[in-house]
């Protein structure tokens, strides 16, 4: 009941909101309280968590297509739950100080995509994964469409229809080894699992499913939407996209390349990592030398989403725990720093950094807690990316030493760029902008999240230990492999 | 059977009454016929029923089919009062005429004979080439019509030529025979899959398959909105359930399959690029409906005999297809007469800040059109998925997946224009009656997507 | 008698192509009329007396008579008809000639069909049509009154003068496509 | 009733064949030569009576009627069409004075 | 156990709650308050390593807090290791922090950020001793990259200033290149040994062939870790850089203490290093190169600050140089030493550039033994320290240093030899212009108040009798700081010096005469001036190479720099927005335009879509008919 309440909590609410458009204060205050509803619902599940995979709906949808309405969730989903339950009371939190647009709309729309998103993560179906997985998208679809800023049409579009390109092939895959499970057909995880599809099939079938996620992610070369997505969408869009939905891309390459076509997982191995890791360079790189602050913050999200990517197909348990790990530090970073990004724009009226500079003297707090983002960032250890890193460098080390120093490099461009951003911002002589500093309100956004990633920074093995023995299973499932 | 006599009479009737000028009588007399024959055809559900030496046989299929078709039908006339409010002359002659048409469709759906199928396509396209210039001041209504009258002519030229070498081949106009003697022959039998060939040709344009669509566009926009609903409904229920009987008999011999796989590509390539340019909404949804026709031909293709699901498949696919597109049309003249008769895309605009509850009916519809997840559409769709990978029409099908990608773009761009304020202040008339079909489609497509088992048999 | 049928072969197709390539529409009226009568001859040939007879009723007395009629009607009896581009024809003529030469090689194949050994030379008499509408076809036969009387009603909704007047809306009445 | 039986005899089905696919691609080449409409109409008319030649050869040939009734609805359905195809041409000539068929150019693109 | 584990919980706890005081209440906590409450933690610290220290009993204790990252086969325990070797780092560390903490309470207390000050540097004390307290690499590792973002915070200290940013920006990302050794060796040693922790490395090493070249990777990384944080070559350039922080911090980290970190890497994984004498060829190589870079440079270097960065920078070599000939107990040695003098250096060096108002550059400085006596003589200590006068400490921990290097490669000791000659030079060249003859600057010199003054003076005497800790037995010592340290490093026990005692003696006399010589030399040409005349015009080449560092710098800008900017740029300019994301854009648009030519095939002309209609038929017949 706990997984239905966490689909229908966020879903009514944004009906409620979007059929009686309540006044901004109570707009915001139901939101917010939906969220932290869901928030209380996902800690539950976290509390309750014994280790073994839970199935808590399974009702007959379309029989004879293998359609199901069962949801559940392992420990991998639950992480994913409790990113989503973390994260977006925060989100909304972002429309207090950095109001989107009107608030029962914007409010009802990040809702929907959160009541969609929990669907993602809890679906033990594929083809109900596949409707939830979509049905995130159209919510955000239309927060940037109307609340987007320059090229705002162009640009959804494009990110639109390039997502959904990845989503209908998956679709057509999802089909595809539907018919193939024995009559009568089901679309269960389970029974996709448990299907041995011939290798040449899986060669292909990987790419079709594959390219779903690796465009969601985003990594290279199926990222040319994101960037321009990122700086054009506005901030509460921006971070349920990075966050949340990004990585959906990365359960969904655990949860369906390394279950139903694992064979060919496995023989696209090498090339995968070799775009990905090529694509964290390549965006680290980038980075560097961006004027745009937001810009700057999307390409360095690729750069991680790369190195995540690349660690999961490491095909040992630090890696593929590693990535995981690392999608919850991600997103709370993410987070943060777009927060950051839009607290920046909302004083200096820009994005551009050569605007910026000096700052610190008008605002220390706000350095500080600028700073405190940028170690994790940089992943420091003790925070949160630094315990993910390490884990997705030893996989990446255990499979092949040149892909490690390719992943270990990211470190020192990250340090460079970030770095580099922190001064343009923050540091060097004072140009009397007439800035405010973090107020409290702005605290209370920044401070738990910051708080979050020490805490779990310190002790990981509070979400390490949702994804371990998914993992081992996996693995397990690996090594009977040819 | 019975309910294809009480059709029939229900036009006369209505013509009668409009002898006598009574058209508020009209839609209510056509509703209460419809509804009439809905129940006629479902009490006769269970029961199968030859008919006739072999004319006509009302199994499921046609059963389904004729439901379907009776029940759109039906919305139409429910949204016929208001539309012809301003309309003084001709009401009951039209009202009539989609009756007759609608007996052409029963029958095309439940022929056993080619006979039967030429009949029935000409009783079908007949009372439309007349509809389609239903506005006789309007020179696009004229040309509109006329431009159809004279291509479905000779679409049908095609098809009696195809019929004639059947014969000739099988000495019968039964189908039976016929698929006996397709099932004997060789498949390197020229004639033969000429004929066949023929055959397809004449279905193929009422179904505005590519390089046959060339009437869709225009007479889609010439046509005055209530006929353009009706034909991209109904009429194209009905020529899909007479392509299917026609096919489901020939066991998809390998020349027919070349033709129908080129079609097929051929018709999701050009209706979904050519609908991304499109500014007229009736156009667009003309282009719509040309690539749906892809997809559902795509659904045709797999049909390799007894025992597939086809049948159903193009049912739901067709029905759900033509609420949405039924509901869009209601929808379209009341903006374009909010608009003072403009036609083009923007004229949503504004309409969810003046009615947010139709704007999200129509937002259903568009997203069902799209083949978006938790509609009707996505379900249809997902169905022909499953059939064309079923047969092994991968590489098919992945084009068709990129088509949709297409589609689904130009679908969101127009529900876009529901959201968008008005540039101008807009007021937006709804009828209750109107509030309740554009309702009732969109409730339609959603409870089916949700429930799809609904329309399972 | 085979040299009849070789014969009204001739006329039909040189009648047929008169139709095509006369200038008035009078001419190819007459030329139709022509090309149908020898149709009717075929009919003949081949045992088909009653249709022979409804052909000529239904075609030459009714149908062209119509035409003709509109002719008149319409007064473009005198009306020359502007010849379309060379190059127009010359694509049609060739799409035909195409369409002629497959269908021809097609045939070349053969049919497997051979003269009957019997023949019941009574299936082309008005008792076995008869019979074979009546029995047979007779689903067909009532319905196909449906479709006469949509046919008329259609026909007569549309020839019927309203009086009203006749509002040609301008070649575009939308607005520019924004994005073109 | 022996000519008829030698003109089967004699004339080969092959030559019908012929006759129809010329009479129809004649027509077929007409309707798209002409721009008066009413030719086109009588195009279309000869590639009806083409294939009602060529059912009453088959009929003939097969030694049964369905082919002759079929032809009987063709003509049914060919009178029913061109009644209602001159009406809209009727219709047409109101509206523009003229039968051209360049002249339906408003419905485009 | 109990207290010892305590103990070492407290140890870096307290830091750590200075940090929290002084950072939370940097806006209310006085400049006093601030820096009493910090000193107060860290010298607290010290007293509780102090009586650890005392009461350790010559055991390996761990002491374990929780499990830090469980996953799959790793296990990775947050926890201390408490042995002699953490135990003596731990002292250095409190101790020299400190006295530094005290130091910094005059020396910082105008600055309207000194709150924050001190909680980086409280930040930085705690990052140090988790380093050398960790028990395995991992939690080392914490402490050591926690060292460079104190590092980075505290050269950046004055942010307002480009410079300096970039000088912290720089340390960090040399460092971070080093740190990706460190990670890299990590991991191999986790697959190899399938552990991070010292003891279970260090116990399952000795199963491993003698260069076995995994262990050699390994150890190549982990010196590739140490290079960066050591400022060896050549990763050093950012360490002079580093000099843009304030004094107290280029004394704590960028001499006594972070720089050391290497140092104390290598000796903790001395087994390992035992075993790939391949990499100790290189340790020694390189640590002898950069000791003579380092030198070299600070022979030309006119900012007070600068040679003594150089310096540091060169004697780091000398304790790598030791490392590589395997002689960890002289580099220990050295690094303690070198704590104290060099922090006493820097302490001082920061006394005078307070006492004249924030001047750094000696050219504009002389005279000052007069006005500024306790920094003077401290000073002078320090420099007789560092050029290994006997008895001042310098002079036995560079001895054991050079003793061994000779016994292992007489061309690596002449080097250092001449290293040390170099040291001699522009040590007393540093000493003579700023406080022999007479003053050149402006402003009003006066002497530091005493605050700053008595943790000089304890240093001082550190470095003056430190030697005392480690006199080697050719002098009746008993060598305690080795046989103290020998019980926790392994790698300790092959190490003794085959020299007999008449070369030793030899050697001393050798080096203690040429530096003797060299600083005559140098009083000659500096001690009487009374003026400093302009450097000429036409240095010749070499001279003017090693003015401007060799050139490292401009190499790294022309060779990583530069070439790195311009990648960036251009990734973005030219892959990113000619090729990935046009050719997304130029798909929608040929599928638009082709979208419009297929809307205007549809040219409302009906004899066209006749037309058509009958060319698809007659397509569609050719291809059956061809095809069949």
């Amino acid at each position: 009941m706990e997984l239905l309440a966490l689909i229908l909590i966020p879903f009514l609410a944004a009906t409620a909101l979007l059929a009686f458009r309540p006044a901004a204060a109570a707009a915001r205050g139901l939101a917010l309280t939906s969220t932290l509803l869901t928030l209380a619902f996902a800690l539950w599940l976290w509390y309750t968590w014994t280790g073994v995979a839970v199935t808590g709906i399974s009702h007959d949808w379309v029989p004879a297509w293998g359609m199901r309405f069962k949801l559940g969730y392992s420990g991998i989903g639950l992480l994913m739950i409790l990113l989503t339950g973390v994260l977006f009371p925060f989100i909304i939190g972002t429309g207090y100080k950095q109001p989107t647009g009107d608030p029962a709309l914007v409010n009802s729309m990040l809702l929907f995509s959160q009541a969609a998103l929990f669907g993602v993560f809890m679906a033990q179906n594929a083809f109900l994964f596949y409707i939830f997985f979509e049905l995130s998208l159209i919510p955000i679809f239309f927060l940037l469409l109307f609340w987007g800023g320059e090229h705002k049409r162009a640009i959804t579009i494009r990110f639109f229809l390039y997502t959904l390109l990845g989503g209908l092939a998956l679709l057509f895959s999802i089909a595809y080894v539907t018919l193939q499970t024995p009559l009568p057909h089901s679309a269960d995880f389970s029974a996709l699992a448990a299907l041995e599809l011939p290798m040449s099939t899986q060669y292909w079938l990987f790419w079709t499913m594959f390219l779903a996620f690796a465009i969601k992610m985003p990594i290279f070369p199926f990222h040319s939407w994101q960037p321009e997505t990122y700086v054009m969408a506005p901030t509460q869009g921006t971070m349920v996209l990075s966050a949340v939905m990004g990585k959906m891309g990365i359960y969904g390459v655990v949860l369906f390349l390394f279950t139903i076509v694992p064979e060919g997982a496995l023989h696209w191995t090498n090339l995968v990592l070799v775009i990905s890791l090529f694509g964290a360079l390549y965006a680290a790189v980038i980075a560097f030398r961006q004027d745009d602050f937001k810009r700057l913050v999307a390409y360095s999200s690729m750069s991680h989403m790369g190195l995540m990517c690349a660690a999961l197909f490491t095909w040992n348990a630090y890696g593929i725990s590693g990535g995981l790990y690392q999608t919850f530090a991600h997103g709370v970073l993410m987070v943060c720093l777009f927060y950051i990004v839009g607290m920046m724009y909302q004083r200096v009226g820009t994005n551009d950094l050569s605007a910026m500079g000096g700052l610190k003297t008008r605002m220390p707090r706000m350095a500080l807690l600028f700073m405190l983002v940028v170690g994790n960032a940089i992943s420091m250890p003790l925070t949160q990316s630094f315990v993910g890193e390490w884990l997705m460098f030893n996989g990446l080390w255990q499979l092949d030493h040149w892909m490690a120093v390719a992943g270990v490099v990211l470190i020192v461009l990250g340090a460079i760029y970030m770095l580099y951003a922190y001064q343009r911002v923050l540091l060097g002589p004072d140009r009397q902008l007439e800035v405010a500093d973090a107020d409290d309100e702005e605290h209370f956004f920044l401070v738990p999240l910051i708080a979050i990633t020490f805490v779990v920074g310190v002790f990981p093995n509070i979400v390490l230990h949702l994804v371990d023995g998914p993992v081992q299973q996996l693995l397990n499932s690996f090594t009977s492999l040819p | 059977m019975s309910a294809l006599i009480l059709i029939s009479v229900l036009a006369v009737l209505v013509l009668y009454l409009g002898l006598y000028n009574k058209k508020s009588w009209l839609a209510p007399l056509g509703i209460l016929g419809l509804a009439g024959a809905i129940v006629l055809f479902a009490t006769g559900w269970h029961i199968p029923h030859h008919l006739l030496a072999g004319m006509l046989e009302f199994d499921r299929f046609s059963i389904g089919f004729s439901i379907g078709m009776a029940a759109i039908t039906l919305l139409i006339f429910l949204f016929g009062p208001d539309y012809y409010t301003r309309m003084q002359q001709h009401v009951a002659e039209q009202y009539a005429l989609m009756l007759f048409s609608l007996v052409g469709g029963f029958l095309l759906s439940s022929y056993t004979n080619m006979l039967m199928l030429f009949l029935g396509i000409e009783i079908l396209s007949i009372p439309l080439y007349v509809l389609a210039g239903a506005k006789k001041n309007s020179l696009r209504s004229t040309e509109a019509s006329l431009k159809y009258f004279l291509l479905g002519s000779f679409a049908t030229a095609f098809l009696l030529m195809g019929i004639a070498l059947l014969y000739g081949l099988a000495g019968s106009f039964d189908l039976g025979v016929i698929s006996a003697h397709i099932a004997g022959a060789g498949s390197s039998d020229l004639v033969l899959n000429f004929a066949l060939f023929f055959v397809v040709t004449g279905l193929a344009f009422k179904v505005g398959a590519v390089p046959f669509h060339f009437w869709v566009p225009d007479v889609y926009q010439g046509a005055p909105t209530l006929v353009t609903t009706f034909m991209a409904t109904v009429v194209k229920m009905a020529a899909f359930a007479g392509f299917y009987r026609f096919i489901d008999i020939t066991g998809m011999p390998d020349a027919l399959a070349r033709i129908m796989v080129l079609l097929v590509l051929a018709t999701l390539l050009v209706g979904n690029v050519a609908a991304l340019r499109q500014t007229n909404f009736k156009r667009l949804m003309a282009y719509s409906s040309v690539a749906h026709s892809g997809f559902l031909l795509l659904a045709l293709l797999t049909d390799t005999g007894p025992g597939s699901t086809v049948g159903a498949t193009l049912l739901y696919y067709t029905f759900t297809y033509s609420l949405a597109t039924a509901g869009l049309f209601v929808l379209f003249t009341i903006a374009k007469r909010a608009n003072n008769g403009a036609e083009h895309n923007g004229i949503f605009q504004g309409l969810f800040a003046a009615k947010p509850w139709l704007a999200l009916c129509g937002l259903a519809m568009f997203l069902s059109l799209a083949g978006i997840p938790l509609t009707a559409g996505f379900i249809a769709k997902y169905q022909v998925f499953l059939l064309a990978i079923g047969a092994g029409w991968l590489k098919v099908m992945g084009f068709g997946v990129l088509m949709a990608l297409l589609g689904i773009y130009y679908y969101i761009m127009v529900a876009r224009e529901l959201f968008v304020p008005a540039e101008h202040p807009t007021t937006f008339v709804v009828t209750p009656l109107n509030g309740l079909v554009i309702s009732a489609c969109a409730i339609g497509v959603l409870l089916l997507g949700l429930w799809p088992a609904l329309m399972a048999w | 008698m085979v040299y009849l049928f070789y014969l009204f072969a001739a006329i039909s197709v040189i009648a047929a192509l008169v139709v095509v390539a006369a200038r008035s529409p009078i001419n190819s009226a007459i030329a139709l009329v022509v090309c149908l009568l020898s149709i009717a001859g075929h009919y003949i040939l081949l045992n088909a007396q009653f249709l022979a007879m409804v052909h000529v009723i239904v075609y030459t007395g009714a149908i062209l008579v119509l035409m003709l009629f509109v002719i008149m009607l319409l007064n473009m009896n005198e009306e020359v008809e502007v010849r379309k581009p060379l190059i127009t024809r010359i694509l049609a003529i060739l799409t035909a000639g195409l369409l002629l030469l497959v269908l021809l090689a097609a045939t070349r194949q053969g049919l497997e069909m051979s003269a009957p050994e019997s023949f019941n030379p009574g299936i082309g008499l008005v008792k076995a049509i008869g019979m074979a509408l009546f029995h047979e076809f007779l689903i067909p036969f009532e319905v196909s009154s449906v479709l006469f009387l949509s046919a008329m009603a259609g026909a007569m909704m549309l020839a019927k003068k309203d009086g009203t007047e006749h509002v040609n809306l301008p070649p575009s009445s939308e607005p520019k496509d924004p994005a073109a | 009733m022996e000519d008829v039986m030698t003109a089967i005899r004699v004339v080969p089905l092959d030559h019908y064949l012929i006759l129809c696919f010329l009479l129809f691609s004649i027509g077929m080449a007409g309707a798209m030569l002409r721009r008066n409409i009413l030719i086109v109409i009588m195009c279309l008319e000869l590639m009806l009576n083409s294939v009602n030649l060529l059912l009453v050869a088959f009929s003939a040939y097969h030694g049964d009627a369905g082919g002759q009734v079929m032809v009987f609805f063709i003509m049914l359905v060919a009178a029913a069409e061109v009644t209602v195809g001159l009406a809209i041409l009727v219709q047409l000539k109101r509206n523009t004075e003229g039968v051209d068929i360049n002249q339906l150019n408003r419905l485009k693109w | 156990m109990v207290r010892t584990e305590l103990l070492a919980i407290l140890v870096p706890a307290l830091p750590l709650l200075g940090v929290l005081i002084t950072g939370f209440g940097r806006r209310k906590l006085s400049a006093y308050a601030a820096g009493g409450i910090a000193s107060a933690m860290v010298a607290l610290s010290f007293v509780l390593s102090l009586l650890l220290f005392l009461g350790h009993d010559g055991q390996t204790h761990i002491v374990h807090l929780f499990n830090w990252i469980t996953v799959g086969e790793m296990n990775i325990p947050f926890a201390f290791q408490i042995d002699s070797l953490s135990l003596w780092m731990m002292l250095v560390v409190t101790g020299i922090g400190s006295l530094i903490h005290v130091y910094s309470i005059g020396y910082m207390h105008d600055d309207p950020r000194v709150a924050t000050f001190f909680a980086q540097l409280n930040l930085f004390t705690f990052a140090m001793l988790l380093l050398v307290m960790g028990a395995n690499f991992l939690v080392t590792f914490i402490g050591w990259e926690g060292v460079g973002l104190c590092s980075y915070l505290l050269i950046g200290f004055w942010y307002k200033t480009p410079e300096f940013n970039y000088a912290g920006r720089k340390a960090f990302v040399m460092n971070r290149i080093g740190d990706v050794g460190m990670v890299l060796a990590m991991a191999l040693m986790f697959l190899q040994f399938g552990t991070l922790n010292y003891v279970g490395i260090m116990d399952q090493a000795g199963s491993f062939a003698p260069s076995n070249p995994l262990l050699v990777m390994a150890t190549l990384l982990l010196f590739l870790g140490a290079t960066g944080k050591s400022a060896q070559l050549p990763l050093l350039t950012w360490l002079p850089d580093a000099m843009a922080g304030p004094t107290p911090v280029s004394a704590l980290i960028h001499a006594a203490t972070m720089v050391t970190a290497g140092i104390f890497l290598v000796v903790r994984s001395s087994v390992l290093f035992e075993l790939a004498p391949y990499t100790q060829d290189i340790i020694l190589w390189v640590g002898v190169a950069t000791a003579l870079f380092g030198a070299t440079v600070g022979l030309f270097q006119n900012d007070i600050k600068k040679v003594l960065a150089y310096s540091t920078v060169s004697q780091l070599g000398y304790m790598f140089a030791a490392l590589g000939v395997s002689a960890y107990s002289a580099g220990m040695f050295h690094v303690t030493t070198h704590a104290f003098f060099k922090a006493l250096l820097f302490l001082a060096a920061g006394s005078v550039i307070h006492a004249l108002g924030g001047e750094q550059d000696i050219r504009k400085m002389g005279g000052l033994k007069g006005v500024t006596k306790t920094t003077y003589v401290t000073f002078l200590i320090a420099t007789l320290a560092i050029t290994g006068i006997p008895p001042f400490s310098g002079f036995f921990s560079k001895d054991g240093i050079l003793a061994s290097t000779f016994a292992d490669s007489p061309l690596a000791y002449g080097v250092l030899v001449f290293a040390a000659m170099l040291t001699a030079f522009y040590m007393f060249r540093l000493l003579f212009l700023t406080f022999f003859g007479t003053y050149r600057g402006t402003a009003q010199p006066h002497e530091s108040p005493k605050v700053i003054t008595v943790p000089l003076v304890i240093l001082a005497v550190l470095s003056a009798i430190g030697g005392a800790l480690n006199i080697p037995h050719v002098f009746g010592g008993s060598e305690w700081l080795k046989n103290e340290l020998a019980t926790a490093v392994e790698g300790m026990v092959g190490e003794h010096v085959a020299l007999s005692a008449s070369t030793e003696y030899t050697l001393m006399a050798i080096s203690t005469l040429l530096v003797v010589i060299t600083i005559w030399y140098t009083w000659t040409l500096f001690g009487k001036k009374t003026t400093l005349d302009g450097e000429p015009a036409d240095m010749p080449f070499l001279k003017r190479l090693i003015a401007k560092r060799w050139m490292l710098d401009e190499l790294y800008a022309f060779l990583i720099e530069r070439p790195y900017g311009w990648m960036s740029r251009h990734f973005f300019s030219i892959a990113e927005t000619k090729v990935v994301v046009p050719f997304t854009i130029g798909t929608g648009k040929t599928t638009h335009g082709f979208a419009e030519w297929l809307r205007k095939v549809q040219t409302g002309n009906t004899s066209f879509y006749l037309f058509g209609l009958m060319l698809g038929v007659v397509v569609f017949l050719l291809i059956t008919y061809f095809s069949a």
